[in-house]
């Protein structure tokens, strides 16, 4: 693109700020977006996508809290019940969560902080978004013939014995799977192949780190996951008795298989948003990040040891003692690394300058809700808590604080932070501070609760329950309904600003990471030049221009390649 | 080939590509010859040990492994470390709670107790 | 803000929630050998955590008001990183969760290994009730124990993975499909506890329940006595019903005319019933006793085979009670 | 800018976000090795079960592969290993530009692929035959000669193993099943209850069916043909896919995609192609030879 190159070096990229010619409106039409190789097209589909399986999972997960409202019958039947929680966890989980972060936010920036024009592999990502969709409408078409009563952990034998459409969910979270695979498979290649001049692994933004550890538990243990669900189809379609007792099989030996890919996905839920926080809490404290060294090898760590830890969720399977024991020790072993992100986090915030915007107010959320939903991790890691604590609502409690209040609310904060960018428009951050706040309440009021019914022996993936719960279950639902309302606002003021939104400046927070050096929504081709990465968190080298309403580089050549690229 | 513009292309001389063939099916017979011999206990690690040598054959001359970017060796030697972990633990714990299994239990089976 | 907020809502809560009857804040009455220590660990873990969050959320808000950002005043320049601190706040940690794995695993031991005098009961989990047989045999619908002495449970499911729990004893186990499982506890305290499936299981998974009864000293063995021979003391009216109840018929089979996962039972004995196979039968007592022994030989219409098989769970004298029951007239209006 | 990529002159086509071919070629090579790694996990699941199962009851192991045909198995790893050798060839052909070696190998590679499943089919159609299938329809037919001697025999003689060893299989089922087909999942009214007691206690009758099973058919063979037929089932999908591939190749070679020395392509498709062989140098050794 050589020729491409006549605007005066220094204000190169920003210069179009406001100009036309963006992703978004480079070509017209569905298709142009349905076949598109743009990995910020097929982010933003996916955002798309990924925001509706939220919502259909939210739905679900309002029923349930309705229908507890009161013992025995509310609103369902104990069948339905059964579905809706199966499908809670499983759309929440395979559809939602999973794929999360990497696939809308992680498609969107990674290449722009790369200063990279694209993935390394675009069709592959194309390939990836085409079978989350085939994979979600297997899970759609599952739901029509009737749901899943299993459980999202489809334990055998039970799920080799109902009567329910299991073969179709299962057959979409396989499919699914291989989507996360290739996901994970394109970061790796981009992020080792495409750096751009100057990006050392260790000038890497933490995002990076953040989602390349992902990717590695992505293309390790999704594998398995693979074959177990292939397994379970067999078992039920032919009768393959690997997991059926009924033909010689041994049920926990499926658990073995399924923990071996849950409890890492666990942390293909959690990375991303730790990596989303690191952004966040140096941009809002204006200050370089602290201990980034510590923060990027951490990331490093929780991905290689979640793979050692998945018997913590069997202690009372009638897996062995000793492997009780030994999975006990290393369970632990993972709570160090995330302890040390979040003391280096603190930490950035020391002597700051801070900025309470909305993204900022998620990331406080986040340290407050990670922190419980952390600590009260050690609760269930150490044998004889968790032999009281297992599949009560203490487990549920502490999963949502963690999915919920680390990954949902990191996800929150980042779609808030580069929203400008992939949209160009601002929201109104009176509503997002409300909402910030509602979300923050309702999740606290309907999860704490849990904790204490789960400590007093309220069994998880109960309809009916005992009289004494009632007021836990009430507080509960209250609180969900608080969350809603909180989603309810927000889903208004963000489509508001699409429409109305004020135009965003290319760096409206001061960043200093290369995706604020394009124009917002970037231009088709991202960057105008190849791109030089400097220290991703040296803010000094911006200053705020009121002119532009944002920042800019004093020194824009900073960020350029001192030699053009082969082309 | 430089129209690659780079060095390290590796082209496999035909030479070497029938030196491995010509190991691969020596150890094939290998193989097969020595789980005709009752070794015991020891047939099985024999037999491992001798595929073993035949897929490192094949990973280093006939997939390049051996003139390839390290990484992408550790890409797929990391594969191979995690399933041995996966392994290890369920072969450690399944043969621990062995006694507590009813022997033989396969109701669904004809015939099965 | 943040932490102001969060102890007004826990404040409210204890307002709002008075402890249930003996058990503290977070948990259940204390009732068994082992739920002492177990508590105890709770606690230690709750306190470190507290300690750890009230630290985390404390120099948050106190960073958020002090370095607020204010006009025109930058951040401060301060130092990026500092390897004291790193492993300061890394080595604390470490310390802290090997404690905690420590006496985890060591009151795990203690749940884990039965004393070798313990008394055994055997514990069939079916959908969706348990069965708790006694060494003389005899099938109970709850677990009765003498208190003050080991109780050793030998568990096995006859369809999916059930989990035994019982809040109070702090015990919990799967109870797994083609293999025997094992847990034990020794109560400390007479009284009724609540018994629940901790393993989702389908339909009635939540009314899986089952009480455990702990008898005061010299009370256990009379109750198993008197229990033991019902098929004497009882009518075979009283008897049938209770085995109807105990060995889970009524799990499947109503008495009050509604159909459930099987037929309802109410006023069965002499009615005709369309089979499966399209024939047409009128129910006797051999059809009853037939549809206990091969419950899937002759269904009737409408119902899947799922019966799982009473051979050699049943005495004989046993199915006629439950014949008998099916047959008195009255039998029906006093099932509750 | 147009979305596809630009020529540099020698006719090497690089992708627009690419620097230069080489860049290119290192991210699609991390990438299929990558995914290489994931194909070992994916299959990884299997061989975790056959370890298990193997390490906890060897007897059904060593009952179950008397009735594969080792003599086919060699057959077959055989052929794989022409077919890696032919493959790497045309990976040579193609990085030298000679296409007309090229199109060779590639259909070399190809013809042994087919050749595989050929064999495979033979053997399939025997265990079919028998009715020596995965657990859910696992039914050995009626025969009658002496089990013991066949199981002998079959020891040291290796073609024709599995149609004598079946014999062996069959007479002792006419010794203890009734041949009725094996219930469906719902019908669970032949399950036993479970709770007639703790090995120790009530349970001597499961003991010593387990114990004079191990004379003839040990309880749960059904597991080995389960696990027979998964691996080689798996495998052999993935042979499929690699037909598929070569097919490919074969097309752009056609269409002179490969003239310009971008041998990419066959490189990827080779390496795939390698790691299958690679599997199935294992399977044949743990479930023929053992």
């Amino acid at each position: 693109m050589a020729e491409e190159i006549s605007a005066p070096v220094g204000v190169a990229n920003v210069d179009h700020a406001g100009s036309d010619d963006n992703y978004l409106n480079h070509g017209k039409g569905i298709l142009s977006w349905l076949f598109t190789l743009d990995h910020k097209r097929i982010g933003v589909m996916y955002l798309v996508a990924i925001l509706s399986s939220f919502f259909l999972g939210g739905v679900f997960a309002m029923l349930l809290r309705s229908e507890l409202w009161t013992a025995g019958q509310t609103i369902m039947t104990a069948d339905t019940y059964n579905k809706m929680f199966t499908l809670h966890g499983a759309v929440m989980i395979f559809l939602f969560i999973i794929p999360g972060i990497p696939a809308t936010l992680g498609n969107f920036v990674l290449p722009l902080m790369l200063g990279a024009k694209d993935v390394a592999l675009p069709r592959l990502n194309l390939a990836s978004f085409w079978l989350w969709l085939t994979g979600a409408s297997f899970a759609v078409v599952s739901i029509i013939v009737g749901a899943v009563d299993t459980g999202w952990t489809f334990y055998t034998p039970y799920s080799t014995t109902t009567g329910t459409a299991v073969i179709s969910m299962t057959l979409g979270a396989f499919i699914l799977g291989f989507s996360s695979i290739f996901t994970g498979l394109n970061f790796i290649v981009t992020i080792h192949k495409m750096r751009p001049e100057g990006m050392t692994w260790f000038r890497m933004p933490l995002f990076l780190w953040g989602i390349y550890s992902t990717a590695i538990i992505q293309v390790l243990a999704t594998p398995v996951l693979g074959i177990t669900l292939l397994l379970l189809v067999a078992e039920r379609a032919l009768g393959v008795g690997i997991f059926d007792p009924a033909l010689g099989g041994d049920p926990v030996l499926y658990q073995h298989f399924f923990w071996f890919y849950s409890h890492p996905a666990v942390y293909i839920m959690i990375l991303p948003a730790m990596a989303i926080m690191s952004e966040l809490i140096s941009t809002f404290s204006g200050k370089h990040i602290f201990g980034y060294r510590f923060i990027a090898w951490s990331s490093i760590a929780i991905a290689l040891l979640s793979f050692l830890v998945w018997g913590h969720h069997m202690f009372t399977s009638g897996q062995s003692g000793l492997t009780n024991m030994i999975f006990s020790a290393l369970t632990f072993s993972v709570a160090i690394p995330s302890a040390v992100k979040v003391f280096n986090w603190l930490a950035t915030m020391y002597k700051g300058s801070i900025r309470l915007a909305a993204p900022m107010l998620y990331a406080l959320s986040f340290l407050f809700l990670f922190a419980i939903g952390g600590l009260t991790g050690l609760f269930l890691g150490s044998l004889s808590t968790d032999i009281h604590l297992h599949d009560t609502y203490f487990v549920v409690a502490h999963f949502h604080y963690v999915m919920f209040g680390g990954t949902v609310i990191a996800f929150l904060g980042g779609i808030h932070y580069w929203w400008p960018k992939i949209f160009g428009r601002m929201y109104s951050e009176r509503w997002a501070q409300l909402s910030a706040l509602l979300i923050f309440v309702g999740f606290n009021l309907t999860f704490f609760t849990q904790f204490v019914m789960g400590s007093h022996g309220m069994p998880r993936r109960y309809y009916n329950y005992l009289e004494q719960f009632t007021p836990y279950h009430q507080a509960s639902t209250v609180g969900s309904f608080i969350l809603a309302l909180g989603f309810l606002i927000m889903a208004g003021y963000l489509l508001h600003s699409l429409v109305r939104g004020e135009k965003a400046p290319a760096n409206p927070w001061g960043a200093a990471t290369l995706e604020w050096e394009t124009t917002s929504p970037p231009a088709y081709y991202n960057f105008k030049h190849d791109m030089r990465a400097g220290d991703p968190y040296d803010l000094d080298a911006l200053r705020f221009e009121p002119s532009l309403g944002g920042y800019v580089r004093r020194d824009p050549s900073s960020v350029l390649a001192t030699t053009e690229g082969v082309e | 080939m430089n129209e690659h513009g780079d060095s390290f292309v590796h082209i496999a001389s035909v030479k070497l590509l029938l030196v491995v063939w010509i190991a691969l099916m020596f150890g094939t017979w290998l193989t097969v010859s020595a789980s005709t011999v009752d070794l015991g206990f020891l047939n099985i690690w024999v037999g491992l040990a001798i595929a073993t040598g035949k897929a490192v054959l094949v990973a280093l001359y006939y997939m390049h492994l051996r003139w390839d970017k390290p990484f992408n060796a550790l890409v797929f030697l990391g594969a191979f470390f995690f399933l041995f972990l996966f392994i290890g633990f369920a072969m450690m714990d399944t043969a621990h709670y062995q006694p507590d299994l009813i022997p033989g239990y396969s109701p669904g089976m004809v015939g099965g107790s | 803000m943040t932490a102001t907020h969060f102890g007004r809502m826990l404040l409210a809560r204890f307002a709002m929630m008075p402890d249930p009857e003996d058990g503290s804040f977070w948990m259940p009455p204390q009732v068994s050998t082992v739920a002492h220590s177990v508590d105890w660990l709770f606690n230690f873990i709750l306190a470190i955590s507290v300690f750890f969050f009230v630290l985390i959320v404390a120099v948050m808000v106190i960073f958020v008001l002090k370095y607020r950002r204010r006009e025109g005043q930058d951040a401060a320049p301060s130092p990026s990183h500092n390897m004291a601190l790193e492993i300061t706040w890394t080595v604390i940690p470490v310390v802290l969760v090997i404690v905690i794995f420590f006496f985890g695993f060591k009151g795990f031991l203690d749940m884990a290994t039965p004393p070798a005098n313990a008394y055994e009961v055997l514990v069939e989990g079916q959908k969706w009730n348990w069965s708790f047989t006694y060494p003389n045999g005899y099938v109970d619908e709850n677990l009765h124990v003498p208190v003050d002495r080991p109780v050793r449970l030998v568990m096995s499911s006859s369809d999916v993975i059930h989990s035994l729990y019982v809040p109070a004893f702090r015990i919990k186990m799967d109870v797994v499909p083609g293999r025997y499982s094992k847990a034990w506890f020794e109560a400390t305290e007479p009284g009724e506890y609540d018994l629940f499936c901790a393993e989702y299981c389908g339909t009635s998974h939540s009314d899986m329940l089952a009480h455990v009864i702990v008898h005061p000293p010299g009370e256990f063995e009379p109750w198993l006595e008197k229990a033991s021979n019902f098929l004497e003391t009882m009518s075979p009216v009283d008897a049938g019903r209770k085995l109807f109840q105990v060995r889970g018929c009524m799990q499947c089979h109503s008495m009050d005319g509604s159909a459930k996962t099987g037929p309802t039972l109410l006023g069965v004995f002499g009615r005709s019933e369309n089979m499966a196979d399209g024939s047409t039968i009128t129910v006797d007592e051999n059809y009853i006793r037939q549809s206990i022994l091969e419950p899937n030989a002759r269904v009737v219409a409408g119902f899947e085979p799922v019966m799982p098989t009473y051979q050699g769970r049943l005495k004989d004298a046993e199915i006629m009670a439950i014949i008998e029951y099916l047959k008195a007239p009255e039998g029906a209006p006093q099932e509750e | 800018m147009a979305d596809h990529g630009h020529d540099r002159g020698d006719g090497l086509r690089v992708e627009h976000h690419f620097e230069n071919a080489d860049q290119q070629y290192q991210s699609a090579k991390l990438g299929m090795w990558i995914f290489l790694g994931t194909e070992i996990l994916f299959f990884g699941g299997l061989f975790v079960a056959y370890s298990v199962y193997r390490a906890n009851h060897p007897e059904v192991f060593v009952f179950g592969h008397h009735f594969l045909d080792k003599g086919l198995g060699a057959l077959n790893t055989v052929i794989l290993i022409c077919s890696s050798l032919t493959a790497a060839w045309a990976v040579r052909a193609a990085q030298l530009r000679q296409i007309g070696m090229l199109k060779l190998m590639l259909t070399l590679t190809m013809l042994c692929a087919f050749g595989f499943m050929g064999v495979k089919t033979v053997e399939y159609n025997s265990k079919w035959k028998h009715g020596l299938l995965w657990a859910g329809s696992y039914e050995p037919h009626l025969d009658h000669t002496d089990p013991a001697t066949d199981l002998i025999h079959n020891e040291d003689f290796e073609d024709g193993g599995d149609i004598e060893g079946v014999d062996a299989v069959e007479t002792d089922e006419s010794g203890t099943a009734d041949v009725e087909s094996a219930p469906t999942d719902t019908d669970r009214s032949a399950i036993d209850p479970a709770a007639v007691g703790p090995p120790g206690l009530a349970g001597p009758e499961p003991e010593a069916e387990g114990e004079e099973a191990l004379e003839i058919e040990p309880a749960n063979a059904q597991v080995y043909f389960s696990i027979y037929f998964l691996m080689t089932g798996l495998h052999g999908i993935h042979v499929l896919a690699g037909i598929g591939a070569f097919i490919w190749l074969l097309l752009c070679a056609r269409r002179g995609d490969f003239d310009t020395g971008h041998f990419t392509r066959v490189d990827m498709v080779a390496l795939y192609w390698h790691v299958v062989d690679l599997i199935w140098i294992y399977l044949f050794l743990l479930l023929y030879l053992i």
